[in-house]
């Protein structure tokens, strides 16, 4: 590790208001999502943030590039706190920070072209943001120059996945988060996204947060992971320290609940 | 890819074509006869000429040449009131429902965007506005601001911005949740130019339907506020003055309102139809 | 859950109606033209016209005389009605029940009918059926009340005149009503010709406000429906044998019915809210026809009390729509 | 002679314009016996259990080919008879556990009631079969169960009851449509063992449908691979999962990561064998074409 970690967690507290129970008079009782988080995320590393459904792992991911805000705790980015800065003081910053949504249907404006929704960013951070650099950040994702033209309907799920991509790759970012990017997609086009994810960080010195259920691809594709149960960091380390020699009996489980292409009797009974 | 998107296209291409071209020569034929009604009413449809009083339209007995539709109880021409009438129809369908748009959807997507306190104002005063029964509000009105063309076009903003405000905000709500604002976010915009540039987009089409939608409304109060005395001075040509006048008549001259009355009914299922029609012709996704 | 909703609406509801109160008190006193003038034969002195002024509080600044009408009406005292020298709530009350059956009425026809075409047309889904179905539910939705009753009143008032298009009874009939619910009394008293001819006087003004709610309700329900039909938990009730009929009515009604009352609430104020051009179209004696009259004739107490009343009908409908949705889904009523 | 519980033969089945959705399937079920049906989305993987089911979405139909439910011929009956046949003969358990449960509805009679209308059973004879089932699939205090609304319940305790549901009126067939892709996998894993000690217990059938190679090695002991409403290939699953696999199918094992074995890259599936395989069918459909206007 070095002196300043890339991300630097502290303490970190999240809850949602919980509307359902609310009194009738009085603010609506808090649920936690995330109980207290430490974690560093290592420059040009890519982390990958595991857990079952209702672990906090997206809610960990949107506060790692500000779209939610902590309750309390720290999160130092390149060595500054970036937990309590308004929209206005994080702008300049959230060009190093993007994300590539789950789904590309809803993240991506169905009523604007594809060229268009990977300029406008562009645009907005100073960067030109004209068609041919549209075009060139298609190509760099494997698409052919034409899919400007397209409406995200008109594109498959991994083509509209590789949209994402290159929006996010396209203003020059340090940090990408990368959350639950394949669940939607089959099999073949889940690899095809997950190599060329990976290509781009290696090409780019990216750090990129990785979020998603499946730790058969968390351990493909991961430097590191982080394991989390119900808001809480459950394991932690390099992907091969936690996969061989699990902290937590959650990893253990999550582990052997695994079903490998392979033929494997005692798999039940593990 | 290319064959799966453009076959819907090409199957709904049919039926989309005649659901909007129908309509929309209606309301091409409208905006001809208002335009040009000085050159076409046969008749000036304020003379009155007692002899002629009554007269039936032109396939029944006792019509008279050159009074195509008949006349009504002061001997005017009906074919000439009512191309007047659609003059006045028109103006106010326009007017009054772009009003209506702006001020509701305006504040439909602020409530539905920003939430908070804007939201709870807004939501409040749609409440209000709910609980008053339209037509006795929008008679209210008129009586208080005056008869006239303003006070119609006038009440009908003040009454009906609440249709456009539920649904707008309700819509922008749903468009708010969706991720492309967080990614507009994640891509240096601010907030207010999100609302414009990313949702604004997205709601268009349904604000485009509901402004298809007032405009038959306005022709609807603007008919229901003659025929109750309160629009413009009941001389004037209006198709609602005519088919009070027409009510009135009915046992005697049962024309006077009934060709109003095809004449509205035509133009408000027009109206509806047009506004669904273009709904799904300028929405890339539906298409 | 359910009485945390209760308070909460409850709560809202005064809210509402205060502003209820506040708007139409200030839309009347802005209004041109003096009401006591109106009242007074020309000529009348000075002394009559300051003497009635007191009278009905007209000398008062605006907002006192806003807090001594809302006094008088937290206390049921609305006020005399300036044209027709009566207590507006005694006025109000007589001619309630005349709009609250053709209302009513008008809603049993919209659910029937509705209800009726949405079934339909969710049956015979992807076929020509319910693309016709379809289209004349799209077209009698987009033509209004107001429409409706002059087509009525034209096909049979006049071409083929089988039913009254004026009044609410027939005045040749000789009956001691007890209330002025004419329908009700009529059925409780065993009078059939009273119930005709009420009848015969309400089908159309009823038909004009119920066809666009049945064409909202055909529609709207019909697309929930469609929506349920293709849920898990209806391919399963296939594969168990039950029959496409079935699952539609026992599996998949209640729960497209769900969202569809929370509008039809909404649809039905607005129908209500339509009685009062109807009730003046076919002469109908109801609360709406003497609320126009009010207005032309300036009868400021009068006017105020109807808008409020009618208020308060519109938030206690909503009311009872959002407790019924509230009990009728268990997600709500136990969470 | 055994007797199969279900045998398709050369089913297609074909949307209003001839766009053919299955080609030619056949494929056969013995008693006991789990079949997994893999392919990617748009393989028609969910049609073949649709079609035996009677629930083929509108305007879907079965053009050719014979399905035979336990020897008898499903198309030759009327619509009634084969709706009972199939109810008594097969169930389902859908993917989504949210929506697969009626939620106006209380568990006890959604589970009651079709065991009554499939067996003419008494209201406390279903009952009781309803009872012994939950338990059976390990759900504790099954009475007040029964009398609880689903949104009263887990994802995962909501499966279950599913599952209890399907095999409560003995079933000899169970179409199970991608039954675990909703869920987590620690929660898939007690899913897939749970529908495994059943189907072991009372000897029914199932056709698994699924997309994750994964969960055919686990839970099949013959696989049909599809692609574009093809089949591809019909084997045992050992056979397919020691290597001797069709080209499509490894590449499909090959596209699934494995997190004991990271050494061996995943890699996509080769744009040159889909290219070459949609090229075979587009022949064969020009052929279908030619011969059937």
């Amino acid at each position: 590790m070095t002196a300043t970690p890339f991300f630097s967690v502290r303490n970190l507290h999240l809850s949602f208001a919980d509307r359902a129970h609310k009194p009738l008079f009085g603010p609506a009782p808090r649920i936690e999502v995330l109980k207290g988080l430490d974690l560093d995320i290592g420059e040009g590393r890519i982390t990958g943030i595991v857990g079952e459904s209702g672990s906090g792992k997206s809610t960990l991911g949107r506060v790692l590039v500000r779209l939610l805000d902590p309750d309390s705790g720290n999160v130092m980015f390149k060595g500054q706190d970036i937990a309590g800065l308004d929209e206005e003081a994080l702008r300049p910053l959230r060009r190093d920070l993007q994300m590539i949504f789950q789904d590309p249907m809803s993240s991506l404006n169905p009523r604007h072209k594809v060229w268009r929704i990977i300029a406008q960013p562009m645009k907005r951070y100073g960067l030109g943001g004209t068609r041919e650099q549209a075009t060139e950040a298609l190509v760099r994702v494997g698409l052919p120059a034409e899919f400007g033209d397209r409406f995200p309907h008109q594109l498959s799920g991994g083509q509209r996945q590789r949209v994402g991509i290159a929006r996010a790759i396209a203003v020059g970012p340090s940090f990408i988060l990368a959350d639950e990017i394949v669940s939607g997609l089959d099999v073949s086009s889940q690899a095809h996204v997950l190599m060329l994810l990976s290509k781009l960080a290696k090409e780019m010195g990216l750090t990129v947060a990785f979020i998603s259920h499946d730790l058969s691809v968390i351990r493909h594709l991961c430097d590191d992971v982080i394991v989390l149960d119900h808001g809480v960091i459950v394991d932690n380390g390099p992907v091969e320290q936690v996969f061989d020699d699990p902290q937590s009996d959650v990893t253990r489980k999550l582990l052997a609940a695994i079903p490998l292409p392979e033929m494997d009797d005692t798999w039940f009974e593990r | 890819m290319a064959e799966a998107s453009t076959a819907p296209r090409a199957r709904h291409g049919s039926g989309l074509n005649l659901r909007l071209w129908l309509p929309l020569s209606w309301v091409t034929l409208l905006v001809v006869v208002a335009v040009f009604a000085r050159w076409i009413a046969p008749h000036d449809p304020l003379a009155q000429d007692l002899l002629l009083e009554r007269l039936p339209p032109f396939f029944m007995s006792g019509s008279e040449p050159g009074y195509w539709l008949g006349t009504d109880s002061l001997g005017r021409d009906v074919l000439s009131r009512m191309i007047y009438g659609a003059q006045i129809a028109l103006f106010v369908s326009v007017i009054a429902a772009s009003a209506t748009c702006v001020f509701g959807s305006v504040l439909g997507m602020l409530a539905g965007y920003y939430g908070g306190w804007a939201e709870r104002i807004i939501s409040r005063l749609v409440d209000i506005w709910m609980a008053f029964p339209p037509v006795l509000f929008a008679v209210l009105l008129v009586a208080v601001m005056g008869t006239g063309l303003t006070s119609v076009i006038a009440a009908i903003a003040l009454i009906d911005w609440t249709r456009f405000a539920r649904v707008v905000r309700a819509e922008t709500l749903v468009q708010t949740r969706m991720d492309y604002v967080d990614s507009a976010r994640i891509g240096g915009a601010r907030r207010a130019s999100t609302l414009w540039t990313e949702i604004l987009p997205n709601v268009l089409p349904t604000i485009i339907a509901l402004l298809m939608l007032e405009m038959g409304i306005a022709i609807i109060v603007e008919a229901i506020l003659s025929f109750v005395n309160l629009s413009i001075s009941t001389d004037d040509p209006t198709w609602g003055s005519m088919i009070a006048e027409g009510r009135n008549a009915i046992h005697f001259a049962w024309w006077v309102l009934l060709f109003p009355l095809i004449a509205l009914f035509f133009s408000v299922l027009s109206f509806s139809v047009l506004g669904e029609g273009l709904r799904q012709r300028f929405d890339p996704v539906l298409q | 859950m359910l009485l945390k909703t209760l308070i909460t609406r409850l709560l809202t509801m005064i809210v509402t109606l205060f502003g209820v109160a506040v708007v139409v008190f200030t839309l009347v006193r802005v209004a041109p033209g003096n009401p006591i003038a109106m009242m007074l034969p020309p000529g009348a002195s000075e002394e009559d016209i300051a003497r009635l002024t007191a009278l009905y509080g007209f000398d008062k600044s605006l907002v006192q005389q806003f807090f001594i009408w809302l006094g008088g009406v937290v206390q049921g005292d609305f006020g005399t009605s300036i044209t027709l020298r009566q207590p507006v709530d005694q006025l109000v009350l007589s001619r309630l029940p005349a709009t609250l059956e053709l209302a009513a009425m008008a809603l049993v026809i919209a659910l029937l009918l509705g209800g009726t075409v949405a079934v339909l047309g969710a049956r015979n889904r992807g076929t020509g059926t319910e693309v016709g179905l379809d289209l004349t539910s799209g077209a009698v939705l987009s033509i209004p009340d107001f429409l409706w009753g002059l087509i009525f009143v034209l096909i049979f008032g006049v071409l083929w005149p089988v039913l009254a298009i004026s009044g609410r009874i027939d005045p040749r009939i000789e009956f001691d009503f007890a209330t002025n619910f004419y329908l009700i009394e009529g059925l409780l008293r065993g009078r059939f010709d009273v119930v005709g001819s009420t009848l015969s006087h309400m089908v159309m003004p009823a038909m004009s406000l119920a066809l666009p709610l049945a064409a909202m309700i055909a529609q709207l329900l019909k697309q929930n429906l469609k929506g349920e039909l293709v849920q898990d938990y209806a391919t399963i009730a296939r594969v168990r044998g039950f029959s496409e009929t079935t699952v539609i009515l026992r599996e998949a009604l209640r729960n497209a019915a769900l969202p569809t009352i929370a509008l039809v609430g909404v649809q039905f104020t607005f129908l209500i809210g339509g009685t009062v051009i109807v009730e003046r179209l076919f002469a109908y004696e109801g609360l709406g026809n003497m609320a126009i009259d009010a207005v032309i004739n300036r009868d400021l107490p009068l006017i105020q009390g109807i808008v409020l009343l009618f208020a308060a009908i519109f938030i206690m409908i909503n009311l009872i729509v959002d407790l019924s949705y509230t009990l009728l889904n268990p997600r709500l009523r136990h969470g | 002679m055994t007797r199969t519980v279900l045998d398709i033969m050369n089913l297609t089945v074909n949307l209003p314009n001839r766009t053919r959705i299955l080609r030619d399937v056949s494929l056969s079920l013995e008693p006991g016996e789990v079949r997994a049906l893999v392919g990617e989305s748009g393989a028609g993987k969910s049609m073949i259990g649709k079609a035996v089911l009677g629930i083929l979405p509108p305007k879907v139909r079965i053009s050719e080919g014979e399905i035979l439910l336990d020897n008898e011929h499903l198309g030759a009956m009327t619509p009634v008879t084969r709706r009972n046949t199939v109810a008594r003969m097969s169930a389902l358990i859908p993917q989504d556990p949210l929506t697969a449960l009626n939620p106006l509805r209380k568990i006890g009679p959604q589970i009651v009631d079709p065991l009554r209308r499939i067996h003419g059973w008494s209201a406390d004879k279903a009952r009781a079969r309803a009872l012994e089932l939950l338990d059976r699939v390990h759900i504790r205090a099954p009475e007040r169960v029964m009398a609880s609304y689903p949104h009263e319940l887990s994802g995962g305790m909501r499966q279950r009851i599913l599952i209890a549901a399907a095999f409560a009126p003995s079933p000899r067939l169970i179409v199970a449509d991608e039954p675990t892709t909703a869920l987590d996998v620690t929660v898939q894993k007690e899913i897939l063992k749970l529908i495994r000690e059943l189907q072991r217990e009372t000897g029914t059938a199932v056709l698994f449908v699924t997309h994750d190679m994964g969960v055919v090695a686990k839970i099949s002991q013959k696989v049909t691979v599809l692609f574009a409403g093809k089949v591809m290939e019909d084997a045992p699953t050992e056979q397919v999962f020691s290597g001797a696999a069709h080209p499509y199918t490894r590449a499909l094992i090959n596209a699934t990561p494995s997190s004991a074995d990271p050494s061996r890259s995943f890699t996509p599936v080769p744009a040159q064998l889909v290219a070459d395989l949609h090229r075979e069918i587009a022949q064969d459909d020009h052929l279908y074409m030619t011969v059937t206007s």
